[in-house]
């Protein structure tokens, strides 16, 4: 038996010794995700179970090291151990911005002290992390941000505000893109620094989205302060004072691919029951079979064509990785793609879901529950980078056209 | 007739506007929501309509009317779509007030045209009873029962039937779902008995109703029209708000335009305006051409239904694709080049995706009515 | 009886008298133009006979004074002609670039001799004329031309090249942009110049498009001259030097909305056999006659809508422009609607005709008519101000967006 | 199998490139068109093909061919297509090949496949008999005749008809048009009585043929396959032509892509590369996303021809499809984007739009197929 082949058995036995049964339900729904922080609540006792349980063993965070609160496995051995739990329909212990983003930046740009310091309590669910990014004069222009960040000698004093900071409001400390000179070009002058949220100088504010709530909220910096050091070592400070750019830059390229990567909403759509069949059976259908609207079943068929193409790219473009080859910039192309198509799946489930679907509120269409995902997905092709920057991107990359 | 307003037609156009633009503004409908008003309208706001003459636009002077005719009411349609003024005008002024005009026995139109003009009743249309709009598909029983009939059925996606006073509704009296043969128009009070009206609320924040019928009894006075012979009758009734709801959503796709090309030139990204960048100047110049196309297939309907009644259907079909297919994609593009804001629930834009969602579906969409030419047009 | 019904009859009248019985086959087909020129060869001793006859009215150009050839009609009473040669089905006398650009070149920028000296013979059909505006290197761009012409004192010297010269090998005469002072910045110290081509400096050669043959050529001008004034008081130059962009830009938006007026090719799409019918023919119905391809019948029923509606906007735009209203810059939006849409219907007319439309030599397709046709609506999105050209158009003047 | 070449595959596309560029670039193509060449290829190139064992790259090499499988032949398919080669690869190579390998009789293929492989013989599918793609269609009698059958009717668009020497031609044995079951394949000589050829210069500058049967004899040595049970097998080799012809447009469509693309970065206008406009930018890199599409979907679909043969038909109806529209839209950017330059035959971008063109419409459009897919997945 292979190392990767032990330690799969391993994994297995280990996961059905501890892995509650309420934990094995395979819940992906939003509701059922175990966020973590100082605030959170947990639905049963079995969900702090699981979590404390992984958080031990590290595997909240496989791949981290052993060290700083992880698992300390081989890329294969996390896949080992991710295909087990789907199998066993194991809940995901913990998810957080924490682990998606601010973790995989302090690996790459932390201290070890840094890591030392912040990581065991993310890999613990102990603190809940969110982003603070964009404002709201700087939007797809990032870089022009101008939430200012002054030192102050033994600690920085931070002022301004910024916006789309999902769960701010439920977060225990925020990483924040601040202007530390006010000076240098655009792109100089930009530090990433880390906040405890938990001071009067700090405050947030839910947004509402046009599909109803939102997890995003803004967020006010009044003479908000962090100290240079947590602790000895642990500079507030991410990677070089005024180099912050090239951290937002590693996590905004990273935050693109698990978009893309997670289209996987459009492998939803193309799965054994695609929409064709959906709109068949709220549509009805003509004698002979076919769906009863000839125009919306050619623009179904037609969209069907696309997302089918589109997944087998997904496909490719991994196995391109895999394979050494591959284009970096093809995450844009994979991000404008997947969610400008999404957009359209969602027009076309609306088209065939007609006045039912209308229903903003009541039992029978859950609250809307289909408009408003409808409504959600027009935010697609905005967050994480407009349609129009990754065109762009995809120009001046891969295309290598002039001033683009 | 050109495809020009009228200056009597323009400056109803300018009064209209004006009046709106402060009595009706999306904030009014806003606070409407926000206030979970049971109506979702503003009676005292339908009230001075009526005033105004809006409420009897399509009903002649004999009956108190201002009988400014189709154009006329789709110039008021389309100044509404563009403060999305909720206010059951599409109901009561353009599908009922049509219905009474058209086949309506002069008892009929003497008891009710003269109440929609004054604006002193509401009506409501009942006719789809399945997710997809398609008169020919109703199954809604009208059974002989003595010297009238026993009215047992479900509608749903009545616009306005939350609070209409009384119902036309369309059931069939004879032959069998997906026939056009066969259909009958009734006038049913919305308090009679067997009558149960369950208030849906929409994603525009406007109002609709489930209606169920169980057993109404209904007698001959009732039928609006012809026994057996509703289908065309219906079908007028429906290119009227058809017409007029593309009239709405050419409003309403202006109004977005208009707000995107003013964001387009005031908001700043890398250190320009964004509408300094060309992709997008493409996409509103293609936009603004689309939208020319919608105000000329929106005219000429009105005007059609104005001149030539009975002929109006493809007109009235091309109208509301193309109104639709156009007022989604202003909405999409609204949306999308605000970015995030756009997003927000505190901006307005998402008040016109979401009316043009509602009103594109009413009656047909744009697959409907392209197939309903193609079909009309012999492939 | 009004003026304009005395002036339909004797109109009526005229025409049953003196328009010859061959001439009144209403034969649209453009093999059927008379173009004249010096280099004309009359089809018939009839086509002849009728321009003349047409020519000594005044109505090859009815509209122009009486005094420079034409029929000093108003347009009240051109339209009434109109009308009435085409219920008698007479084919049009002349056509001619001299008729349709210089002319209104002419009577807009030219002095009166110039008038006097150069639409008569256009009038007459006896001096036929080409434009030359585009060169290789300045296509959109067309401001930026080269072709420079020096002033020599007693004539203009002219050296450059001129491209998409419509019929230059056919033609007489030459209308040129020319730089006349090559210091001015870019759109200034152009000039509008009438030259004789029947000169050693000037050469042309024909161009062939991907259609096949084209009435296009390429016209070179080496060590080409002009007199500075043709006759006393008949300049070269029409409008001031250095003030050519004037009469260009006059005359690029006469041209577009010809252009976008003439999108009647919508409008024959539309006529009673729309596309829908002749697929249907062509393709087959199912059982219930609906077209058998399910998904062409949709693309066609979608391009219908657009086609109509188009029609529409053009008969509102010159119902508005009657009424005194409307947007100058929207026949840059009716050029550029007009002719995307006309690119669209031929690609479906070549999804309808399938492989029978395939065939570029032989009979059947008379030498794959279509499919000619269908390459050469290519360049209508091109040619005249691109797509492209009046969108920008568009933008600027209409929407004002800034930067446009 | 991942979604990448090997590296025998790679290898391949490499020297396929290499010598296409050199031997039969476009200009090529535009000397035989203008030569007005009969056979509208070089027999002299296809030797030189057949001896690199491209002709045989599907024989297996017991038959004398390089067994590449599809994935191989599409590599050479899109090479080919980037460079617009005229050459009988396709109804030879691809579409002959797969018919013998797959339903052949051993004696068939003895006597085939070897001649396919050295290049010594050129064979054509006959299967379409109106203007558009449909099997099913199928009209063309196959009378019982004795121990034998008796072949009359007529073909189109036989791509290399009129230089094939055998003719693989689909008829109705039983049943009638529409139906699928009664269809039979048979193997006939080009030079056989009652077999007449008509040469169809096409729009791309190749050839197919119109081919008349009447009273064409066959015996059963000439049926390939079942006798009434064709269809299936038919489909199996269109599904191989169909995937060929994705390959080469997506070639084609990558190619016409670059050359624009080169355009976008030389040409000025405006006093700058007309690459720097946002508007042609977007649109460009638009279209490159097409295009990856449309490289997974071939790649996909030619795998699966090699891996799974017969549940092959839905993947190369998508390969086909989206293939076909985006080539097309390849080739109308190509052209806009060069401008007037792009409408002058003297350029090369023409050729692509002419060749994309016939390509999408061989055996099924993007209609067609985008139909065949809704279909399949039971709506």
């Amino acid at each position: 038996m292979s190392d990767l082949e032990t330690f799969r058995a391993e994994a297995r036995q280990w996961l059905e010794e501890n892995c509650p049964e309420e934990m094995r339900d395979g819940a992906a729904g939003e509701e059922n995700v175990c966020w973590g922080g100082k605030q959170w609540k947990f639905q049963s006792d079995a969900q702090k179970l699981w979590l404390d349980r992984m958080a031990e063993k590290g595997w909240t965070v496989p791949a981290w090291p052993k060290e700083y609160g992880g698992g300390g496995l081989s890329k294969e051995e996390v896949k080992v151990l991710k295909a087990e739990m789907r199998d066993l329909k194991c809940r995901s212990p913990l998810e957080s911005f924490g682990i998606w983003m601010l973790g995989p930046a302090l690996l790459k740009y932390g201290t070890h002290e840094q890591k030392a310091h912040f990581l065991p309590p993310i890999a613990r669910g102990e603190i809940r992390w969110c982003q603070g990014y964009s404002e709201p004069n700087a939007g797809s222009d990032l870089a022009s941000l101008q939430c200012k960040c002054e030192d102050k000698g033994d600690h920085w004093l931070i002022n301004g505000q910024k916006i789309w900071t999902s769960y701010a409001d439920k977060s225990d400390w925020i990483f924040v893109l601040v202007r530390t000179d006010p000076k240098a070009t655009k792109h100089n002058g930009i530090s990433f620094i880390l906040i405890d949220m938990d001071q009067k100088g700090v405050t947030t504010k839910p947004i509402k989205l046009i599909s109803g709530n939102s997890p995003f909220c803004e967020t006010f910096f009044d003479d908000a302060t962090a100290p240079k050091e947590y602790a000895p070592g642990v500079s507030a400070i991410v990677g070089e004072i005024n180099r912050g750019w090239d951290v937002a830059k590693y996590l905004l390229t990273h935050e693109r691919e698990m978009i893309s990567g997670g289209a996987g909403s459009v492998g939803n759509a193309m799965s054994s029951r695609g929409m064709g069949q959906v709109a068949a059976d709220e549509v009805g259908r003509e004698e002979g079979g076919r769906l009863a609207d000839p125009l919306l079943r050619g623009k179904i068929a037609q969209a069907e064509v696309d997302g089918w193409a589109f997944l087998l790219t997904l496909e490719r473009m991994k196995d391109e990785a895999k394979a050494g080859q591959g284009v970096g910039a093809n995450s844009s192309m994979l991000k404008y793609y997947g969610t400008e198509y999404n957009k359209r799946r969602f027009e076309i489930l609306m088209d065939m879901g007609g006045s039912d679907e209308l229903e903003w509120e009541g039992e029978r269409t859950k609250d809307g529950k289909r408009a408003r995902n409808w409504l959600r997905t027009k935010a697609n092709s905005i967050e994480g980078g407009t349609s129009e920057v990754q065109l762009n991107i995809i120009a001046k990359r891969i295309l290598e056209l002039p001033g683009a | 007739m050109p495809l020009v307003l009228t200056e009597e037609q323009e400056m109803l156009r300018e009064s209209a506007h004006g009046f709106l633009e402060t009595k009706a503004p999306v904030s009014a409908l806003r606070k409407l929501r926000d206030a979970k008003d049971p109506d979702g309208f503003s009676r005292d706001l339908w009230k001075e309509m009526a005033e105004m003459g809006w409420a009897g636009i399509l009903v002649s002077e004999e009956h108190g009317g201002a009988d400014f005719g189709f154009v006329g009411a789709g110039v008021l349609a389309e100044e509404m779509g563009r403060t999305l003024t909720a206010s059951p005008f599409l109901s009561t002024s353009i599908l009922a007030a049509t219905a009474f005009k058209k086949i309506g026995s002069d008892a009929q139109k003497q008891e009710n045209l003269p109440k929609i003009a004054g604006g002193e009743a509401l009506y409501a249309l009942a006719v789809d009873e399945t997710r997809k709009h398609g008169p020919a598909k109703i199954a809604m029983q009208a059974e002989k029962h003595g010297n009238g009939f026993k009215l047992s059925g479900d509608k749903t996606f009545v616009a306005d039937g939350h609070v209409a006073d009384k119902i036309i509704v369309a059931a069939r009296s004879a032959g069998s779902a997906g026939e056009t043969d066969g259909l009958t128009l009734f006038l049913v009070d919305a308090k009679a008995k067997g009558v149960s009206v369950e208030r849906t609320a929409m994603i525009d924040s406007r109002n609709a109703a489930r209606i169920t019928f169980d057993g109404v009894e209904a007698t001959g006075d009732d039928v609006l029209g012809e026994v057996d012979g509703g289908y065309m009758a219906l079908e007028g009734v429906l290119n009227a708000g058809r017409a007029g709801l593309s009239a709405e959503m050419s409003g309403a796709a202006q109004q977005a335009f208009a707000m995107t090309v003013t964001y387009l030139k005031e908001r700043k990204q890398f250190g320009t305006e964004i509408g300094t960048f060309q992709a997008l100047q493409h996409r509103a110049a293609h936009l603004y051409s689309e939208i020319e196309l919608v105000k000329s297939a929106v005219l000429k309907a009105l005007q059609e239904l104005d001149e030539n009644y009975g002929m109006a259907g493809p007109i009235c079909s091309l109208a509301k694709a193309k109104a639709g297919e156009v007022a989604k994609l202003a909405s999409q593009e609204a949306v999308q080049m605000h970015g995030g804001i756009g997003m927000t629930d505190e901006y307005d834009v998402g008040f016109y995706m979401k009316r043009i969602r509602v009103a594109q579906e009413m009656f047909g969409d744009g697959s409907f009515h392209a197939d309903r030419l193609a079909q009309m047009r012999g492939y």
